[in-house]
């Protein structure tokens, strides 16, 4: 079976050290990777870099990006090793149409990672357009809005409330909505615990992974709770502390 | 957030307030002084014809009835006419042929001040620029104004008023008036703190991760802001005009004020500090227009999705 | 650059500028031709006007006509942005309407205008900077009081007193030391010596339309001179008359002042 | 018996956006009572908005309560003005959610606890330095004590509030999750350096959403839902019996 995310031997570092040494992650089809490690042992950093967004100096040392079911043997990393901060900002353009459709982020502590001048509509809107077949009229459009609604469970009347009215949880659903509506192949979940009860956390995990096996997507789940990840994981990737290999 | 509508709806209360509130201050302020208002407007040894004065400008019946009178007038666009600096003449007149001038030399000085911003919030300008921008603009703007008229003077004579000659002081005056004072640095100075700091937001960085455009982002949440900052940027060229257009002898509604004040001649430099406040609150009303704007935009239901 | 040398530098400008005020004659030296157009030089130090003289006494009649008023309206400034600083940690929605509801009126009048108006207003055998300083001051005070403000929100606002009172400080600790000693201080120095170059700025300014059309100055008595008669000498250069050393000696003292802000904001710059 | 709380109650008015949009009152705390003896720790757990932050902030006089009384140390905290709890709050201490708010930007870690030793402790500049650096160094941030709070990470800065909450030796300490936000693996130090280094004669009310530290560290819990406590459980002994309380406490046992 082939990745879709293939990302192998990662290391980035700053100046004084390597933040991450040869990570290796894998996304497949239908399946749930869990990305482990303590703090600062460059987690996220992983999953940002498995997304093309690097910006730190001098950044990429060594690795190889692929999006095998997308751009089959095609190294998206060719010319950013050792390229500094000016290769990794040309990396982020180039990739620009890939992040929100290809591959989409569910970000950690979401009531800070929403915009707060936008509806939840609007912004659900935005990332629906983002689809390889976006609904041509704006009835579909708004179709298309409420079904993203109801899939992670909140009201229609949400898509009016700006992002700063929303409670922590429905924030957190709200964010993982706008991950899913694109219908992105890969999904990234940072830290879905960040900020939440026990019994949301449950709640908010178990629904991106009805909702990313609903679409098909493969997963990669950033998480440290041990007992989450050995319940819901089908591959761990774990990161030593520190970033040393 | 909730209550949004405060910050604009106290704009559009000053604004309406303003244009009334300042000969009314103007007038408090003459009836508090001790001695007759004609004799303070314009001492007799100075002026001479103090009853004269004191009937042709109401000035004998009271605080209110001078005020009620005068803005009365001044909403039908009557001012009276000129006591000193061109006796007889209305005032109407003189602002009107002042009005384009002043206009010009602030619109002129502005577009490189709306260069600047833009630039500035698009990061095409480099940080290494703020520096000498903010070296020039601690010159005050009198001193960048005497080169500014030297020039013309060494160049065209000392009274030159051909078409040539005004075109060139327009543009050596918007020049001193844009660099002086910080008006261009703290243009682009403030636009760029404003920007970035939103830009460090966190929303921003996630809205990269989604593959979204960061201007599309940060411009709803700092429309508010930037549109008050053009707004102070304005209001300092507009003040800044008085001196420039004197030293360089442009005869713009700063000149006018200045003249009207050196004459003792009440009645321009009442109707100079209205005009100058309609238009003043005509940028305060801008301002909330787009802070409400702004805002009802954000809030808009996507199509279809109505609760 | 250290913040010792910055105050150094700083009050070394001060100095410059503005001691010589005190020692400033009451009338200029009479006239005396043999000095005339004198450039830079071991009589009159720093040369002299057409009639021969000493301009250094131009320069301290001016440091007398500046130094007060601006000091004053600095201060002015510090005190009305430590009030809106501190309104800012009330948490009061009704306080903050009202400041900004000052701010709105007084901020939207161009100052000119204004403090031409004042000029015309105050009575001509009192005139002086002292009440123009003071309205530019009061002019002047929205933005500093904004900035104070966004300073004050920085920190915390009404959590950051909450959180200090539960603490157990009182009142006058939270507010005089923390708030307003630590954290508003550099901002409100600024603005302060903002407003202080500003002032002579316009009392140059002010001075130097009226030299131009050689009217009295609404800043200053008919016997004072102010440094912007320098700066008209200088002027003047341009056009052939020889008195070209005053625009230099008043150009050194704008630079002085300038620098003198740059010192100090500087000097007071937060950790 | 440190603190004494009866019948409390809260309830707060939610303002809509416009002058006339219809007032919602919420009720976030419904007949709260309990007592805290020295030497215990309460955890009130609960998810967001079950009102355990609310009684936290009650207790110590930072929110007025609706109906109620809180008793510290005999004292009839509730009716007392503001001018008559100053000089007692040195004793009754709060460490705040969010730890940058509750630090002085312009100050640097040393700098905060010698300030509290001196003006509240009543020490002399000598003793109060040697005291802070002392303190400092029980939280391993001996070695921080010219940082800027800008230049902590959470972890530091959660840790410079609670040293200076500690140096001052108080009976009471109220802290309101005091590790939000805070990497997992930090959380713990924070819990450690708290709870580890508390005066035996002193009692401690947490403030938490995380049950697991709550069994570890302390010696009772509330639970709370929706305003009201709905399960009193002596800790570690007692296995919770509610079953939103059993859920709170092991989310995928279900």
């Amino acid at each position: 079976m082939s990745a879709l995310l293939e990302l192998k031997g990662l290391t980035i570092a700053i100046p004084e050290r390597n933040l991450v040494t040869d990570v290796d992650i894998e996304v497949h089809s239908g399946r749930i990777t869990a990305l482990m490690g303590p703090s600062g042992s460059g987690k996220s950093l992983s999953a940002r870099a498995a997304m093309c967004f690097l910006d730190v100096d001098p950044g990429l040392k060594a690795g190889t990006l692929k999006y095998p079911a997308l751009s089959g043997d095609k190294d998206w990393f060719e010319g950013v090793r050792d390229g500094g901060p000016r290769a990794q900002d040309r990396l982020l353009k180039e990739t620009r149409h890939l992040r929100g459709a290809f591959v989409t982020y569910a970000p950690q502590a979401a009531s800070s990672a929403l915009n707060p001048a936008r509806t939840v509509g609007r912004q659900l809107e935005l990332a629906i357009l983002r689809r390889e077949s976006p609904p041509a009229s704006p009835a579909d459009l708004a179709q298309a809005v409420r079904e993203c609604l109801e899939d992670v469970g909140l009201p229609h009347t949400a898509s009016a409330a700006l992002a700063g009215e929303l409670s922590g949880g429905m924030a957190q659903r709200t964010a993982l909505a706008v991950a899913v509506a694109p219908l992105p192949k890969v999904l990234i979940a940072d830290e879905p615990e960040t900020g939440l009860d026990p019994v949301l956390t449950r709640q908010i995990i178990e629904l991106m992974i009805r909702v990313a096996q609903s679409k098909k997507c493969g997963m990669l789940l950033i998480s440290h709770h041990e007992e989450t990840v050995e319940r819901v994981a089908d591959d761990v990737v774990r990161l030593p502390p520190g970033g040393h290999g | 957030m909730k209550r949004w509508w405060i910050r604009p709806l106290v704009r559009v209360v000053a604004a309406c307030l303003l244009p009334v509130a300042v000969p009314a201050v103007i007038t408090a302020f003459i009836w508090a002084l001790p001695g007759d208002p004609a004799s303070i407007i314009c001492p007799p040894e100075l002026c001479g014809g103090t009853a004269e004065l004191a009937e042709a400008w109401n000035l004998d019946q009271g605080a209110t009835h001078f005020y009620t009178t005068w803005m009365g007038a001044a909403m039908t666009g009557d001012f009276g006419n000129s006591w000193r600096l061109q006796p007889g003449v209305p005032v109407g007149e003189l602002l009107a042929s002042s009005i384009p001038w002043t206009a010009a030399l602030v619109v002129l000085a502005f577009v490189p001040l709306l260069v600047g911003a833009a630039g500035a919030a698009a990061r095409i300008i480099p940080r290494q620029v703020d520096a000498i921008l903010q070296a020039v603009g601690l010159t005050p703007s009198v001193v960048l104004a005497l080169c500014a008229a030297a020039v013309v003077t060494i160049t065209y004579g000392a009274f030159a008023f051909d078409d040539e000659a005004m075109r060139v002081k327009l543009l050596l005056g918007a020049l001193c008036l844009g660099l002086a004072d910080q008006a261009l640095s703290g243009a682009v100075t403030g636009v760029r703190g404003l920007m970035e700091e939103e830009r460090k937001q966190r929303y921003v960085q996630i809205a990269i991760l989604r593959g979204e455009s960061v201007l599309s982002n940060t411009l709803p949440n700092t429309l508010g802001a930037l549109a008050g900052q053009m707004r102070a940027r304005l209001l300092h060229l507009l003040s800044g005009a008085v001196i420039v257009e004197v030293v360089i002898r442009i005869d713009g509604l700063g000149d006018l004020l200045w003249q009207g004040t050196l004459s003792q001649d009440f009645g321009v430099v009442l109707a100079a500090a209205f005009g100058f406040a309609l238009l003043s609150a005509l940028l305060l009303l801008l301002q909330a227009l787009v802070e409400v704007a702004t805002a009802l935009h954000v809030r808009r239901s996507p199509a279809g999705v109505v609760s | 650059m250290n913040r010792k040398l910055a105050w150094a530098l700083a009050t070394l400008c001060f100095a410059v500028l503005f001691v010589p005020g005190l020692f400033a004659p009451e009338h200029l030296s009479p006239p005396d031709m043999a000095n005339a157009y004198l450039g830079f030089s071991s009589a009159p130090p720093f040369g002299a006007d057409a009639s021969g003289r000493p301009l250094s006494e131009y320069a301290m009649q001016g440091a007398r006509v500046v130094a007060l008023p601006a000091l004053l309206a600095g201060l002015l400034v510090v005190f009305l942005g430590t009030l809106g600083g501190l309104l800012a940690c009330t948490g009061s929605q009704r306080a903050e309407a009202a400041a900004q509801g000052f701010g709105e009126v007084v901020g939207a009048l161009p100052r000119m205008v204004v403090v031409l108006v004042v000029a015309l207003l105050v009575p001509k055998d009192a005139r002086s900077l002292l009440p123009i300083a003071l309205t530019w001051a009061v002019l002047a005070a929205p933005g500093a009081m904004d900035e104070a403000a966004a300073v004050a929100s920085r920190l915390g606002g009404a959590r950051f007193v909450e959180a200090l009172r539960a603490h157990g400080f009182s009142r006058a600790r939270i507010y005089l030391i923390h708030i307003v000693g630590m954290n508003l201080r550099p901002v409100l120095m600024r603005q302060g010596v903002e407003t202080m170059m500003q002032v002579v700025f316009l009392e140059i300014g002010l001075s130097y339309l009226a030299v131009q059309d050689s009217q009295p100055s609404f800043t200053h008595g008919d016997s004072e001179k102010s440094w912007a008669d320098l700066l008209y000498f200088g002027y003047q250069a341009f056009l052939d008359i020889p008195s070209s050393h005053g625009l230099f000696l008043g150009l050194a003292l704008v630079g002085v002042v300038a620098l003198m802000s740059v010192f100090v904001t500087q000097a007071v710059r937060a950790r | 018996m440190i603190v004494r709380i009866t019948g409390l109650h809260k309830t707060f008015v939610q303002q809509g956006p416009w002058p006339w949009s219809p007032k919602r009152d919420i009720e976030a705390v419904i007949d709260y009572h309990d007592e805290v003896a020295a030497g215990e720790v309460v955890a009130l757990v609960g998810q967001s908005g079950s009102g355990k932050t609310t009684v936290s902030r009650i207790v110590l006089g930072l929110e007025t309560a609706t109906q109620g009384k809180v008793e510290i140390d005999g004292l009839d905290w509730t009716s007392m003005s503001e001018a008559e709890r100053f000089p007692h709050r040195h004793k009754y201490q709060y460490v705040p959610q969010d730890a940058m708010s509750a630090l002085d930007p312009q100050q640097t870690a040393l700098e905060h606890v010698v300030e509290t030793l001196r003006v509240l402790g009543g020490k002399d500049a000598g003793a109060a330095a040697t005291g802070a650096q002392d303190m400092l160094e029980r939280l391993g941030l001996g070695h921080r004590g010219h940082a800027l709070p800008r230049e902590m990470s959470g972890g530091e800065q959660r840790r410079v509030t609670l040293a200076r909450v500690l140096a001052l030796s108080p009976r009471l300490i109220v802290a309101d999750e005091p590790t939000s936000g805070l990497e997992p693996d930090r959380r713990e130090e924070v819990l450690r350096d708290l709870i580890g280094n508390l005066p035996e004669t002193a009692a401690c009310i947490l403030v938490t959403h995380d049950l697991a530290a709550a069994k570890r560290w302390c010696t009772r819990a509330l639970v709370m839902l929706e305003g009201r406590v709905i399960e009193r459980l002596k800790l570690p002994e007692d296995e919770p019996t509610h079953p939103y309380a059993r859920q709170l406490f092991d989310p995928w046992s279900m």
